[in-house]
């Protein structure tokens, strides 16, 4: 029952941070590549920052392929990355910038 | 509603707000949420229908005050909570209030400030504008409780004085008190006075709604009960009818003052500990009283002979008996969380041969024990 | 009781006997001739002077309670609607007239408009709508025309203006209404129905400020400006029977819009009596 | 009623100057799902309305206010309780790690430690009591919701500040209907692992 | 500029460097949603940073601005439509951007925002509605439908519910629109509409508190309620060709009113262009 | 705007103020009216528009001082006037623009009150509700004309004082000297200082909004160039984020306060007339002062020696330089057109030495020379 | 331009001593009479208060008879009394309640 | 500029302590129709912009603001005005009986009443000159709106205290569009009556 200051789990990344680590990982995502390709190109269909996860379960129920499984702390894993469609459901849900897709 | 027998327990000060403000006969509440008031309201909105009371949540705070106003002419006891940011939207109303002497009782539990400021964190420095808060000339009267118990005997407090002296009256809570949690006997129906405005006694066609008697308290018709008085903010005269003239004019402020000034020592209230033999003396209310208190045992310990002063009633502060109190005392440390405001009044009180000190505390936190006492070692 | 008195003396017995008259409006103001229609509406229904509220807020407008003799409350200026909620739940068997203006009710107390048409409390409002602040000499109100000349809008108005009944409807009040000074006995029913009605009842009634609005605007004196109403009046029945361009320099009058609703003052009794077996639970 | 009626009330003196011995600060902290303030709430009305002592429960709002760290502190005594809010602290219960970081430094050297084991593995001090609160819950109660219940349970039985009789009757006072056997359970529980480490 | 961003990061590249994220909002809570839902239309839009400001009153809803990368200001509770309109005015170059709660929005800033509507200001207000006070812990607002428990409603709510949609139409807005933090796709669309248009645009959000509003009516998590969004929307469009009795228990979503109307800060242009010539007369 | 020649004109002290913001550069104005600041919202409408200014009526008294912050921060000089109850509903967004620091104007041309009151009689009761009347900590400016003359000059130091301290500014004035009309040359463009905010001369990345600096007063980005700072009312660090850590709150509450402590010899200023061997002297401010130098005159025709001081910052006082100013005096007058205000700060501020005495008049019409001739011969 | 107090004209008479005065003038007023009967029953179909009148020209301008004339003053005199219908619409119009009719 | 730029200042002591005879104070009242607000403004601008005089100009609102008892103050002063409003008058304009009778008494024992001759009957004393300027009005330019000019021209040359020019200048100055001709005939109307009125 507080004004103002719901809830936080303060991080210290800044998204520029944040941004740079992630880009970085995705540097030779081959360009027009599909995401059915993934398991021949080897560049994941998404991104997950964990850091900014907050495991609202969102992406995971929404996510119509059902790619998305949860991880111990309920976090989002990319337990069948061949199934992605790329359909953006899942990023465009989630509250927190968590998720980025290589392909889009 | 009467209470039977003597129930036990454990309350938030704003809880405590709420049963002491049922027990004083509260009718009517209208408001709207704030941190760290909202308690207030939302055991308002569980306890009244029950009791068949009457709960509105207003859309905002400048209609929650003035439905109270209606419903205290309706006839209601009737009360609002805030916090700050609400405390300065209702000023004018509040103005109103004081114009038509509508007994009335508004809670704030203060937050930091100014403006948005810390809605969670504890302040105390809406003191002076508990006094100085609306335009034009009036006389305040608001409280200042610093425990559970005192958060219900003082809600009471003052709705009797509000009934006693037709006035709004202002309760000064703050966020820790609000929300800490603390163990309290629920006193028994009749243990604490319960005062209600004073009716007319005489047939309709003669009643003022105004009228200017000894006390300067008039008596108070409800609607609907066959007065038929006019009510109005602009200066009226004793029938409510706007004037101009300024015999009337005068007559009508000074009543405005005098109902109160006259009575200062009913409506005054203070606690002293250890000051029989002090020759320093914090004084300090609310929620820093009670770190008064721990101070003043830590430093009673260390053999210095210091006491406390807690003044229940803020405004109008009693400088006669606080003078009297202050007469043995050599130095006095006003001890408040912001920026120094009561300082000031008490700095006009204080005998001259009394130095004041001030001991303030602005960062969200409470007043600590260890401030107060290395206060007291560095004026001694 | 047995002296029946004339329909026309009927005013009177609501005077309150210690106002001094004539009132403070200027000669010709439509005020008092609103506050006739009120007074005879009250009459019609047969309540007891006793059981009647009226409240106003700051106004020319709003300086009618002062001479009625009923229970008066002359607020603060927009909040008329937030006292009449507290007055009208505190003693809902009270029937709770408000009289405003068009500043009064739709500028500086817009938010309490909106809320107590969306409550749906028994509150009967009677809004005199002279289309500018009569009180402080001339400026614009949120319902003065565009292009007029207003002490604040010297060059013209250029704002846009709220239709009253359309703002009304849109924020949920359940009887609707629009009367003229010059349509003195349509305004008395409409009134009438409004106190009858048990919602909230909102009645907009056209008036003339000639002091100000019709001197800035050459719009004559009050004869002239009541007499625009007449020509410039539609009921609301003959103009659904109307092709739209005829409408076009016309205003629509009458029963507007009602619908039913349960009132706010009920809800909250009915809630009383659901919880008062649970008293138990202390 | 200190200012009902607006009589001016004298401190009592009777009881003289002396020391705050029989004050006692706890806090229990952790997570902000772990109910820690329902912990502190209940923790406080088994001791004052079961025990009969004066107590006061506060917390901190802010920032933390839901999620992040979370805490709740009782100070009783046998005498008024003047200051509310707690000084040095006789007793921390820390139900993770990062409350147990964050709140040790406020201890008194002789105060009392009590850590969730399940999670709470580096502790500042070896003079502190661990049980796996969290994990008991689990699999003795089968609901991990609990665990605030069993430390509430190992705390009453570790430092005997407050009566088994009291904390019983107030967990079961705010213990959601149907819920009363496993929180009976839950603290019995508490007791008897907690007796299991005294007697270690 | 070479790099052309992937559209997913897009969002990244509007927040604020020095603020640290995570944000303040529970987890799975619709704001998040709603945030990139318009970082992506200004983004389309391709406006200057510089050139938006985002303004908001008090609530979770409001916090918003903090976390964007433009000129922001987190104003007082409900008067974030009444900054607005100064910043605007005095700058009318500007696209400015409100961001309100159901609260902020029509509790307490009622009235600043039907004089919004009517004055048809250049502003595009993205009105966050959860249906309830989550800030300050879940009181009812003047949405929360009746009957549902919330904190100063434990009893159930007896209170009247505002119709955004309509109460924004009856005020004069020229932009009326309703999405749903589901249908985010359709919600980027909508704010990029109320963005280009000229006037001023409301977009009525529809959004979970699972934390509040979910938990105290058993209405499940933010998966759950926002499920709830999928299954009762209606668009407007598919909702003229359905039979009235079929729309019981849905909502209508999409454009739902435009009208053509001059805009404030334009009309004010003019004024000043046409007074330029007298200067003469000082 | 430029002013060639030397232009006499007879103003209302109402419209002076309008022409003095003018001078000053306001470029926007928001208003809602009320009597007797109206003239003053018609003087901008009349005005802004022909100088490519911007003029809006606002819905309410809430929304002109909001959109006044608005547009202040959009990079105007922008203000407001009012009168008592619409100065009291602006009294939470007042402490937005304390928290902010938003520079702008806030007249109040004061009626009598409290609540509707005296639409059209004169009071100068809102003095210390310029000082006290939102919640929380902050340091008030606030500066009264006596005269059409220093409404055009009172106004123009307004600004000043808000561009230069980043801080709201109060000007009060009283229904007397806002309606009367008076002989006033208008001053050339360059006879008075016009001040203006300090600019960020730092790269758009490392502008702090907020900046602590060496003399508390951050400079101030607008909107839209290129800086995209935070602005927000709750307590907050120096880029403008909220903040809950202590130490960042106490620097933001002291920020407050020292930006205007420190420079309080800049920003206070008095009025005295004969003075130089007076042995009373008569305080006073606005349309009361002028009464008080009459009252002077009138009583050095007695050969009394009496002297009269006017301070034209009410808030804050000065008090080192005006308890300098009384040394030589044994007893000093503080007349008002209320119950006792500026008294209280007198008493506080006087030299042990001093006697003060309180000259109130409250009945809705002005203080006469001869009231204060009768008070000065009653002291001596 | 005054805030709340617009114009008075403030008269000394209440409203109960005016209507009395009035009621007596027309105390003998013939039930049931029309106003056409008035030049025989010799009731004036109307009572003009002209202490609370002020001379405002609506019940003048408006009544379809033109049975009201302006005296010097600017306040209505019965001029063509025997014309008066009893429409009611001067006592309807007047905003000062300074006309009642014999006959309504 | 008492207040600009923070300097204080000091009163202006070269003038001495003298007592204020150089101090004018007139009133200009009547009923609310008559246009004595604005007669008393252009009174003060005539004064103060064509004699360079220092000059206030003061009325009072309240119930009396339209209709009944209208007037308008005007103080004028070669020194600084301190004191805005009248205390003692040097001059009454009254255009009503009411007027008359209720502000006679505000008058200095010396003081100069003038008054309308066609609506004020009963004069309180001998001492004053009277003139129908109502039907002055009326009669001879054909409107009774300019009764106050004809009063101003009056004023004018009975007292001395404005200059013709400058009363002249002021009234053009004021006069709506159109209106010129008639005021300027209303003005020297004034003037040469109240010369008639000097000479007997
Ligand atoms: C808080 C506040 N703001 C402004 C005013 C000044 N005021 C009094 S009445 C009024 C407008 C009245 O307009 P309306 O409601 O249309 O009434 P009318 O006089 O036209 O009947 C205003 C702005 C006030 N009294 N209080
Ligand atoms: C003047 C004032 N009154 C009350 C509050 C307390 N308050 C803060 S946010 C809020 C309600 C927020 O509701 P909404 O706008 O729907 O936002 P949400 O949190 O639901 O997004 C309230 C009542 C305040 N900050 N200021
Ligand atoms: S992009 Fe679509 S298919 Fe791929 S993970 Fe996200 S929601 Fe699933
Ligand atoms: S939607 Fe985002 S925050 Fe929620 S679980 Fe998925 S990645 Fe995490
Ligand atoms: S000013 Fe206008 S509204 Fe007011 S009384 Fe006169 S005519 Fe009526
Ligand atoms: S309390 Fe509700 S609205 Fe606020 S952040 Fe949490 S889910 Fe969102
Ligand atoms: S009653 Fe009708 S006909 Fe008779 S005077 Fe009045 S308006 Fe004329
Ligand atoms: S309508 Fe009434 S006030 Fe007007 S002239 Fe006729 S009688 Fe007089
Ligand atoms: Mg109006
Ligand atoms: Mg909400």
């Amino acid at each position: 029952m507080s004004d103002e200051e719901p809830k936080p789990k303060v991080s210290d990344a800044t998204p520029d941070e944040q941004k740079v680590t992630d880009r970085d990982a995705a540097a030779d995502r081959p360009a027009g590549m599909k995401a059915s390709d993934y398991v021949k190109g080897g560049v994941p269909p998404l991104n997950i920052f964990l850091h900014w996860c907050k495991a609202c379960n969102l992406c995971i129920a929404f996510c119509p392929q059902k790619v998305l499984e949860p991880d111990r702390d309920g976090k989002p894993v990319l337990a069948h990355p061949e199934k992605c469609t790329q359909c953006a459901i899942c990023w465009l849900h989630c509250p927190d910038f968590a998720i980025t897709s290589n392909y889009k | 509603m009467t209470m039977q027998k003597a129930i036990v327990k454990m309350l938030q000060g704003n809880e405590a707000c709420v049963y002491g403000a049922l027990y004083a006969g509260v009718e009517f509440f209208a408001g709207y949420p704030i941190t760290p008031s909202t308690e207030i309201a939302e055991g308002m909105a569980r306890e009244l229908p029950r009791r068949g009371g009457k709960f509105i949540q207003m859309e905002d705070e400048i209609g929650s005050i003035a439905a109270v106003i209606g419903a205290a002419n309706a006839g209601c006891k009737a009360m609002t909570a805030t916090s700050g940011p609400g405390f300065s939207l209702m000023q004018e109303n509040i103005g109103y209030a004081y114009m038509t002497e509508t007994p009335c009782v508004i809670i704030n539990v203060q937050r930091g400030g100014p403006s948005t400021g810390l809605p969670t964190k504890i302040a105390q420095s809406d003191t002076m504008q508990a006094r100085w808060g609306t335009h034009g000339d009036y006389t305040a009267i608001a409280v200042a409780p610093s425990s559970a118990r005192e958060c219900f005997s003082e809600t009471v407090r003052a709705f009797n004085l509000s009934e006693r002296f037709r006035t709004p009256v202002i309760v000064l809570t703050d966020e820790v008190l609000g929300h800490m949690r603390e163990i309290m006997t629920i006193p028994q129906a009749g243990e604490l006075r319960v005062v209600d405005r004073v009716r007319p006694d005489v047939p309709h066609e003669w009643y003022r709604h105004f009228e200017i008697t000894p006390s300067f308290v008039s008596p108070m018709a409800s609607f609907g009960e066959g007065y038929r008085y006019n009510v109005s903010g602009l200066t009226h005269d004793q029938d409510g009818f706007p004037t101009a003239i300024p015999e009337e004019i005068k007559t009508k402020l000074d009543k405005l003052r005098l109902k109160i000034e006259r009575y200062i020592d009913e409506i005054t209230s203070f606690r002293t500990e250890m000051m029989d033999d002090a020759h320093v003396a914090v004084i300090s209310y609310g929620s820093v009283a009670r770190a008064a208190y721990q101070a003043v045992r830590m430093a009673r310990e260390r053999r210095i002979k210091v006491g406390a002063i807690q003044p229940f009633t803020i405004w109008p502060l009693g400088e006669i008996r606080l003078r009297e109190l202050l007469i043995p005392i050599k130095k006095v440390i006003v001890a408040e969380l912001n920026m120094g405001q009561l300082v000031h009044e008490i700095r006009r009180v204080a005998p001259r041969h009394t130095e004041v000190f001030s001991l303030n505390r602005y960062d969200g936190e409470v007043m600590t024990p260890h401030q107060i006492l290395d206060k007291i070692r560095e004026v001694l | 009781m047995t002296h029946q008195p004339l329909q026309s003396e009927v005013t009177h017995h609501y005077l309150r006997p210690k106002k001094k008259f004539p009132n403070v409006w200027c000669a010709g103001c439509g005020n008092g001739i609103v506050m006739g229609a009120l007074i005879r509406a009250i009459d019609k229904l047969g309540l007891d002077k006793n059981d009647v509220a009226v409240i106003s807020g700051i106004g020319c407008s709003s300086r009618m309670p002062v001479y009625l003799d009923f229970n008066t409350l002359h607020t603060t200026h927009g909040r008329a609607l937030a006292f009449a909620t507290g007055v009208k739940i505190a003693k809902p068997q009270m029937k709770v007239i408000v009289i405003t203006g068009d500043g009064d009710a739709l500028a500086i107390g817009g938010n309490h408009f909106i809320h107590a048409c969306r409550r749906n409390i028994d509150i009967t409002a009677v809004l005199i709508n002279n289309k500018i602040y009569g009180m402080t000499g001339g400026q614009f109100a949120p319902t003065t025309p565009g292009g007029m000349i207003a002490t604040t809008a010297p060059h013209g108005n250029y704002e846009k203006q709220f239709d009253v009944v359309k703002l009304a409807i849109g924020a949920g009040a359940s009887y609707v209404a629009r009367g003229t000074v010059y349509h003195v006995t349509q305004l008395e029913k409409l009134i009438t129905g409004g106190l009858r009605k048990k919602g909230f009842a909102l009645i907009d009634a056209f008036s003339n400020c000639h002091t100000y609005y019709g001197r800035m605007n050459r719009e004559g004196d009050a004869v002239a400006m009541i007499r625009w109403f007449k020509k410039h009046a539609m009921p609301v029945e003959a103009a659904a029977r109307i092709p739209p361009e005829k409408l076009k320099d016309k205003f629509i009058t009458g029963l507007i819009h009602e619908t039913d609703a349960t009132e706010f003052c009920e809800e909250y009794h009915w809630l009383v009596d659901r919880l008062s077996g649970k008293e138990a639970e202390k | 009623m200190n200012a009902a009626g607006g009589k001016e009330q004298k401190g009592k003196k009777s009881k003289g100057i002396q020391v705050d011995s029989d004050r006692y600060e706890i806090r229990l902290s952790g997570s902000g799902g772990q109910g820690l303030i329902l912990a502190g709430v209940i923790l406080a009305e088994g001791l004052g309305i079961g025990d009969g002592k004066n107590v006061v429960q506060t917390q901190s709002y802010g920032p933390e206010a839901r999620g992040g760290a979370s805490r709740a502190d009782v100070v009783v005594s046998e005498r008024e309780i003047h200051y509310p809010k707690t000084m040095k602290l006789d007793m921390l219960l820390a139900m993770t790690q990062e409350a147990c970081d964050k709140y040790y430094p406020d201890m008194k050297e002789s105060g009392v430690l009590i850590i969730d084991s399940t999670l709470v593995t580096q502790v500042p001090t070896k003079r502190y009591y661990g049980l796996p609160f969290t994990r008991l819950a689990r699999e003795e109660i089968g609901i991990v919701m609990v665990a605030n219940v069993i430390a509430l349970g190992a705390i009453a039985e570790l430092t005997g500040i407050v009566s088994r009789e009291a904390i019983r009757d107030a967990v079961l006072a705010r213990a959601p209907r149907g819920t009363e056997e496993k929180n009976k359970q839950a603290l019995e529980l508490g007791f008897s692992e907690a007796k299991k480490l005294k007697r270690t």
